[in-house]
């Protein structure tokens, strides 16, 4: 089955959806589901496939790749279309007043975002990123309430102003190179070294920033996040964030690689560490805490793409994993504690099963072994001590102190959890909803599988430029390698 | 079956798992006993294949690095220890106090169970990044087992966390650096690759390694979160952790300054300045560790805190005489690991039984206890004097060596300092001992009884340890040798009961003998000579005229070295404390800047700023 | 001068005078609505600038037409770009106004600084309530 | 080493017995001295014996318990133990065994016997005392370790009958107190306040029967703490003499240097008033100390 299905099921349906309503008013319910449903099959099919037989490139409406639109079926693009549509699955918002409108949306953001996934061709990446983001904005806005809606407005503009800049972006890299085709952008790494392309950078980082929920251009998260139902700042959270950083990925390992307006997203992910953190730290409320903590992961994945390199790449896709299977979980668990945190005095008895994952997770989230965000963080600050050359130590440092904060502020939550407090519930029910039990049962499979997770990943980063990184596969720390041979580097 | 690695580690964690399961039921806690001593049964047997390392089969590869495991003398000894008070503080919890005494015997053994196997995961590391995960491992163990009891535990558990996570952190820093440097993570590869570094790579590794695992030891100046955390867990919880837990610091640290970088290139390591060499350095902080938290503890009205602050203080004994570098010092250091854990254990087992039985470790509101709970007042004084340091205990011979190894190697300062840290243990003991069991029995205590059996059995059996250790220091010699020869160091010369050395020597077995002897002697000379005395009760006491009634609180211990303290209260420094809260207060301010920063009303400025900034940066 | 009067470049400084302009009303205005028109006004700059992009002095509109293919044309990429561009630019500026309103209706107010402290004050707190009710009354009259 | 068992009993029975007898002697000269100096008499020869007799004679023997009497022997054991390691002509076995540093250690035994059998009586008074003895003690072992630890870098070596040969081997000038002055003097001022004498008696407190240590003990209790102080005045001029003054050659000489030694702080307690306890702890860790650690460096400049 051809991936291009991916991208016309969902949209087709979507518009058919307003039409197939008409004729049976129970069809807003079971639709969307359904639809996403076949899609994903129809992605683990095609991405089964590419298990098989490898990445393929796919030209869509029989134009050759430099002028016709580019689709490339590869590890990453499937795979993030398979997580796409299985988290959209899973987290199918419950609290909206109108079904059928949530379920457009959705499978609007589903067909979008199997797009961008796929895209590699820079205009085409526009295109559908603008089109996940109106879904979103709608999604922000989806159940009604009036700071929701706020909230969707202030990031709406947010979005629509970055996404001018991005297109820019665009602009000055065509007109530069006169291409818009990853792969043959690829190829002109020299024209786009000059103060354009460095600027063209700098403006797509910004442009795609915002969804990717990078510092500065993310003060919509806390307030989206807030006011959403938890299922929607889940989703938003777990994938959407992660398809922001998937332009940008593909971005750097296919085009920018080694361009030093790469510092600039270097700088801008460690910022959004230390603030995210910090803003975390000083949160009065839960939502807000894994609002910001969300910021501060993100801000993570920006330094190790920024790093690049295989380790770069591989510690960013690591963390995005261990982000994506945490935070939903962690969002849904912590349903059941809305508002302040002071009122979280003694409620993890109640609860005893959700605390303590809500504990075991935020201890992947710190960064503890054996768990998966061990292996990110460790895989991080590899590729600042191989890549970064000089203020190595002070990158490090605010790293982990923006760490030491993180643990901080999660272990006052645990701390109030499993405290005294003058009323611990009634009952004694586990309090972890069926889906968030999804999410921690992947998040478990996936610790224990961190091993072979880690060979997919270097398959991954392997499948998204061919030529480049096959080459240099000497980028991975190898531990029989000899001692003088890297003892220069840093 | 054959004993290896391997069964250990399958039964340190069929325990953890079994608790998990089955910690609720009453006999969860000889189960674990069981368990803990076939442990200990299977590290005896291991023995022999130590000195070519005993592997586990267990291995992962993640990210390209393969995970393997395996035991060496130095890991072997303190896994000893830790599976020893393992044992011990789970028969003590057997019995009633873990029926009746504690809010959840099931926490307090699964979180047990969780810290024995990630130790022995952590002394099992042959690799850097298995000793990283091992030692976060404990971090995490450690802090389950304090929270356990709620309350006051919690604040101090979560100030052990952000210390523990900051040191962790730092570990993790230097490690991954020297995974990029070295390119291989063993310990061996590691050590060799160690001489050829630059002096500058040095320090840094040594100032974050240094720093991470001197955290967990509670090092100066990072010794500010143990007391609390220590003395606020539940009696064996505390007696474990205090006997065991933050000498897993002391392996790293041995690990980073004997086998990774020498005590030769220590020397060489010159301080900016002063002139002083970083040898000097670290036995002078291990000093001050010593002589700092022993006089905090002098201070403290409450028993375990008391306990918890010696227990940092004796940690420099056994840094200070490793790093002293000769057979006897590293001998004595190590020996007094061996023998504080012992000690240690009882104190808190002691303490726990008190607060069991009074519900109070206040040394303000106890006294006169030795009537009540003789058994447990025994064990007392044989602790106390152990951890005094004066004979006949254990305590006494390991201090004796790091004396004598200062002394021989010419460092008087060093050695006048650590006699200071002893004798201001000899006060605060005796505080403690005078203000719980001695002195005026309180109404209120007068009924209580003994501990149970399952309470007693651990603090006597343990106590008798120190004991005869203290009088054949040979047989904790012998376990102190597989360690010492495995970090490098020559094996020391010495017979059951002590040392022949050319500049001194001591016999414990004569020692003691002629103390038994003399006591004898003094035993007869007292008892049958003389009338025989007429025992009174408390109250009949002199008053200075008064009468003395149930009413009237006749025992002194508010305020036990008034005069002492009023002289030396004003040098308690502050600074370290300020300091700590100076930087609580900045992330204050921080979070509060950072959270403001994100709920700016004209979202657009910042985007903009960033772009404009990000262009002039890069353009 | 005539040089730099050419038509590229009076496209250039159009399109970054139509940017400054919009950037300014989206940084510096309170009222959302123009906020919103100041986003738009970006779009037609970036948009331009696109256009501005493909442009070749005195080459042929791309049309594919066999008779005409004499002369150099102008690129066709980027006005393709932009016709998408415009057509997302409308879609979100609508979706925007319809949130504007949907906001106005509810709170009466579409001033940045009052919604931000709304939207950032603790569930249940006085002040959102307070904005509730006065928003409320401004729906019924 | 050899074990002479023989040899070993009798010097077992042997020293702590020769150690008392001398110990009553000195008692008695201490307060023959004291007499003289106040223009009295004095008491006769038998005195100091006499008291002790008498005490454990006494028809009333209060105890407080069991761990009052206890304690009465385990003061009274690590009494004969501390004489029984102690290097004295002719009887040195023992001391072989241990050291200068053992020797220390076993000093503090009766110590800790004597203020566990003081607390066991539960009275506010004893422990106070207590708490100043134990004070106090913390006083005036910094300046006598660092003495010991001069000591032992002098003649390198922490055994007593070692640094006793040495001393002898060079006459005169190798005797400590002519190689380390400044040693000797810190040791001879924290002598004084290990004795608990003036200006350093405020925790013995012997002129106040109502506070003290002494406030519960009573006839043979108090006989021991009597024979407790002969042994106390024996050791530390033994171990005075054997640091600084070249040991004993033989009894004559042994027993003329300890007598000197102890007549030495008897003398001058006549003469002074008394500290308080932070005043001694101020005073023995300024004068003593300062004195002590100049001597320390000039013995590690050499």
């Amino acid at each position: 089955m051809n991936p291009e299905i991916l991208i016309a099921l969902p949209l087709l349906a979507a518009f058919l959806l307003p039409a197939a309503r008409r004729i049976d008013a129970s069809v807003g319910i079971w639709w969307g589901p359904l639809v996403v449903l076949a899609n994903l099959v129809i992605a683990a099919m095609a991405w089964w496939k590419v298990q098989l037989i490898g990445p393929q490139s796919i030209a869509l409406g029989g134009f050759a790749a430099p002028l016709g639109i580019e689709l490339r079926a590869d590890h990453l693009g499937l795979s993030a279309a398979v997580l796409l549509n299985l988290a959209v699955l899973l987290l199918w918002p419950r609290e909206t007043p109108d079904k059928a409108r949530v379920s457009t949306i959705l499978l609007v953001l589903t067909g979008a975002g199997c797009g961008l996934a796929m895209s590699a061709d820079l205009f085409n990446l526009y295109v559908f990123f603008e089109l996940v983001a109106v879904a979103t904005y709608g999604l922000a806005a989806a159940n009604g309430k009036g700071e929701a809606l706020i909230a969707s407005l202030r990031y709406l503009i947010l979005g629509a102003l970055g996404s001018a800049l991005a297109l820019l972006g665009i602009a000055l890299v065509y007109a530069k190179t006169g291409t818009l085709n990853l792969t043959e952008l690829g190829g002109m790494s020299e024209a786009l070294s000059g103060p354009a392309g460095i600027g063209a950078l700098v403006l797509m980082v910004v442009g795609f920033g915002v969804k990717a929920e990078l510092f500065p251009l993310n003060n919509w998260v806390p307030e989206v996040y807030a006011h959403t139902e938890s299922r929607v700042s889940a989703l938003m959270a777990g994938i959407i964030s992660k398809l922001g950083i998937l332009v940008l990925l593909r971005l750097i390992a296919e085009v920018f690689g080694g361009s030093p307006g790469l510092e600039f997203l270097l700088w801008v992910g460690v910022l959004g560490v230390v603030t995210g953190e910090l803003a975390a730290y000083g949160a009065k409320d839960m939502r807000r805490v894994l609002a910001y903590s969300s910021i501060g992961q993100m801000g993570l994945v920006a330094v190790a793409l920024a790093l690049g390199g295989e380790t770069g790449f591989i510690a960013a896709l690591i963390l995005m994993l261990n982000h994506l299977l945490v935070k939903p979980a962690l969002f849904l668990i912590a349903d059941a504690w809305p508002g302040s945190l002071k009122a979280l005095a003694g409620k993890g008895r109640a609860r005893p099963l959700g605390a303590v994952l809500f504990v075991l997770l935020a201890l992947s989230l710190i960064g503890v072994p054996p768990l998966p965000g061990f292996w990110g963080k460790y895989l991080l600050l590899d590729a600042i001590f191989t890549n970064v050359t000089e203020g190595a130590g002070l990158l490090v440092g605010l790293i982990l102190a923006a760490t030491v904060v993180e643990a901080a502020y999660f272990f006052r939550i645990a701390a109030r959890l499993f405290g005294s407090g003058e009323a611990a519930e009634e009952s004694k029910i586990p309090g972890l909803p069926a889906v968030a039990a999804l999410f921690v049962i992947a998040f478990l499979a996936l610790s224990v599988q961190t091993g072979r997770v880690g060979d997919y990943l270097k398959e991954v980063v392997h499948g998204l430029q061919p030529q480049e990184l096959r080459m240099a596969q000497s980028d991975f720390p190898d531990p029989a390698a000899s001692v003088n041979g890297k003892g220069e580097r840093l | 079956m054959i004993p290896s690695l391997d069964l250990l580690l399958a039964l340190a964690f069929g325990n953890l798992g079994l608790m998990l399961l089955a910690g609720r039921n009453p006999t969860a806690g000889l189960l674990s006993m069981i368990l803990y001593a076939l442990q200990g049964w299977v590290l005896v047997m291991l023995m022999p294949a130590l000195a070519e390392g005993a592997a586990s089969g267990l291995a992962f590869q993640v990210f390209g690095w393969s995970l393997s495991w395996e035991l060496n003398g130095l890991g072997w000894f303190f896994a000893i220890i830790t599976v020893g008070a393992a044992f011990f503080s789970a028969w003590f919890a057997a019995g009633a106090w873990g029926v009746q005494g504690t809010r959840s015997p099931w926490a307090f053994h699964v979180t047990l169970a969780a810290n024995v196997a990630a130790m022995l995961l952590l002394l099992a590391s042959r690799d850097l990044l298995t000793l990283f995960i091992g030692w976060e491992l404990v971090t995490w163990a450690g802090y389950a087992m304090m929270i356990q009891s709620g309350g006051p535990a919690t604040r101090a558990a979560y100030k052990y966390l952000i210390y523990g996570v900051a040191g962790g952190l730092a570990v993790l820093a230097a490690v991954v650096l020297i995974q990029v440097q070295a390119g291989g993570l063993g310990f061996a590869a590691v050590a060799a690759w160690m001489p050829g570094i630059s002096t500058g790579m040095l320090w840094a590794l040594m100032l974050l390694l240094g720093v991470g695992f001197g955290i967990k030891m509670a090092f100066l100046p990072f010794h500010r979160w143990q007391a609390e955390a220590y003395g606020e867990s539940p009696g064996p919880a505390a007696a474990f952790l205090g006997a065991i837990s933050s000498r897993m610091g002391l392996f790293g640290l041995l690990i980073l300054l004997v086998h990774f970088i020498g005590l030769a290139r220590l020397d060489e390591l010159l301080l900016p300045l002063i002139g002083l060499d970083a040898r000097i350095l670290w036995m002078w902080l291990s000093a001050l560790t010593i002589i700092i938290p022993t006089f905090i503890a002098l201070k403290q009205n409450d028993a375990r805190m008391l306990l918890a602050w010696h227990g940092i203080g004796q940690g420099g004994y056994m840094l200070l005489g490793v790093l002293v570098g000769s057979e006897l010092g590293v001998a004595g250091g190590l020996l007094h690991v061996f023998n504080y854990a012992t000690y240690q254990a009882v104190l808190f087992l002691v303490m726990g039984a008190v607060v069991y039985r009074t519900g109070t470790a206040h040394l303000d509101r106890l006294g006169g206890l030795i009537t009540r709970m003789p058994l447990s007042y025994v064990a007392m004084l044989f602790a106390i004097i152990g951890l005094a340091g004066l004979p006949p205990m254990n305590g006494f011979v390991s201090k004796w060596m790091v004396y004598k190894a200062l002394l021989d190697e010419g460092l008087p300062l060093l050695f006048v300092a650590a006699v200071i840290g002893t004798l201001g243990t000899i006060l605060s003991v005796f505080k403690l001992i005078h203000n719980v069991f001695l002195g005026q029995l309180r109404v209120e205590h007068e009924q209580i009884r003994e501990v149970p059996f399952s309470m007693w059995g651990p603090m006597i059996a343990l106590s008798l340890i120190v004991f005869i250790t203290g009088y054949m220091p040979g047989l904790a010699l012998d376990l102190v040798m597989v360690a010492q020869t495995s970090l490098g160091f020559a094996a020391l010369d010495y017979h059951l009961g002590g040392f022949v050395t050319d500049t001194g020597n001591l016999n414990m077995l004569a020692v003691v003998s002629v103390l038994l002897l003399g006591m004898g002697i003094g035993a007869g000379i007292f008892l049958l000579g003389g009338n025989k005395s007429k025992r009174v009760h408390q109250l009949d006491n002199y008053a200075g005229g008064h009468f003395l009634t149930t009413e009237v609180r006749y025992h002194y211990s508010h305020h036990f070295y008034a005069g002492l303290l009023r002289l030396i209260g004003p040098w308690y420094i502050t600074l370290i404390k300020r300091l700590e809260g100076g930087i609580a207060a900045l992330t204050d301010t921080l979070a509060a800047g950072s959270d403001g920063l994100y709920r700016t009303a004209y979202t657009p400025i910042l985007m903009l700023a960033a772009t404009v900034l990000g262009l002039a940066l890069v353009l | 001068m005539n040089e730099l009067l050419s038509i590229g470049n009076l496209l250039y400084g159009g399109a970054a005078g139509l940017i400054v302009i919009g950037l300014f009303a989206v940084v510096a205005r309170r009222h959302l609505i123009r906020v919103l028109l100041g986003v738009a006004v970006i779009e037609a700059g970036v948009n331009l600038m696109l256009v501005a992009a493909g442009f070749r002095p005195g080459a042929a509109a791309p049309i594919f037409d066999p008779q005409a293919i004499s002369g150099p044309m102008v690129d066709p990429i980027p006005q393709a770009l932009v016709l998408t561009a415009i057509v997302i630019g409308v879609a979100v500026l609508a979706l925007g106004l319809t949130l504007a309103i949907r906001i106005h209706r509810q709170y009466g107010t579409l001033d940045t600084v009052a919604l931000t402290r709304i939207v950032n004050a603790p569930a249940g707190s006085p002040e959102s309530r307070a904005m509730m009710q006065r928003g409320g009354g401004g729906h019924e009259s | 080493m050899d074990f002479d068992w023989q040899h070993m009993l009798i010097e077992l029975l042997v020293m702590p017995t020769l150690a008392f007898v001398v110990g009553l002697v000195m008692v008695l000269m201490a307060r023959r001295l004291r007499a003289r100096i106040e223009r009295r008499v004095g008491p006769p020869f038998w005195q100091p014996l006499w008291d002790i007799l008498k005490l454990y004679s006494k028809r009333t023997q209060v105890s407080h318990g069991h761990m009052h009497e206890i304690s009465i022997i385990v003061l009274l054991g690590g009494m004969i133990a501390m004489e029984v390691f102690l290097p004295v002509p002719g009887f040195d076995t023992f001391a072989h065994h241990g050291d200068a540093l053992t020797l220390i250690y076993l000093m503090m035994v009766p110590t800790l016997g004597m203020a566990l059998g003081v607390s066991a009586c539960a009275n506010p008074n004893g422990s106070i005392g207590i708490a100043r003895a134990l004070t106090a003690m913390l006083a005036y072992d910094v300046p006598f370790i660092i003495t010991v630890a001069g000591a032992a870098m002098l003649y390198g070596t922490t055994s007593l009958p070692e640094i006793i040969a040495i001393q002898q081997q060079q006459g005169l000038e190798g005797w400590g107190a002519v190689q380390m002055p400044l040693l000797a003097l810190a040791a001879l001022i924290s002598m004084q306040a290990m004795l608990g004498k003036e200006p350093f008696e405020i925790y013995v407190a012997p002129a106040e029967i109502a506070t003290g240590p002494m406030t519960e003990m009573s006839g043979k209790f108090l006989g021991s703490m009597f024979i407790m102080q002969c042994f106390q005045l024996y050791t530390v001029s033994v171990l005075y003499t054997t640091l600084f003054l070249g040991g004993g050659e033989n009894w004559a000489t042994f027993l003329i240097k300890i007598f000197v030694v102890v007549a030495i702080p008897m003398t001058l307690t006549n003469i002074f008033p008394r500290y308080k306890t932070e005043a001694v702890v101020a005073w023995l860790w300024k004068w003593p100390t300062a004195i002590a650690l100049v001597g320390l460096f000039v013995v590690m400049m050499r």
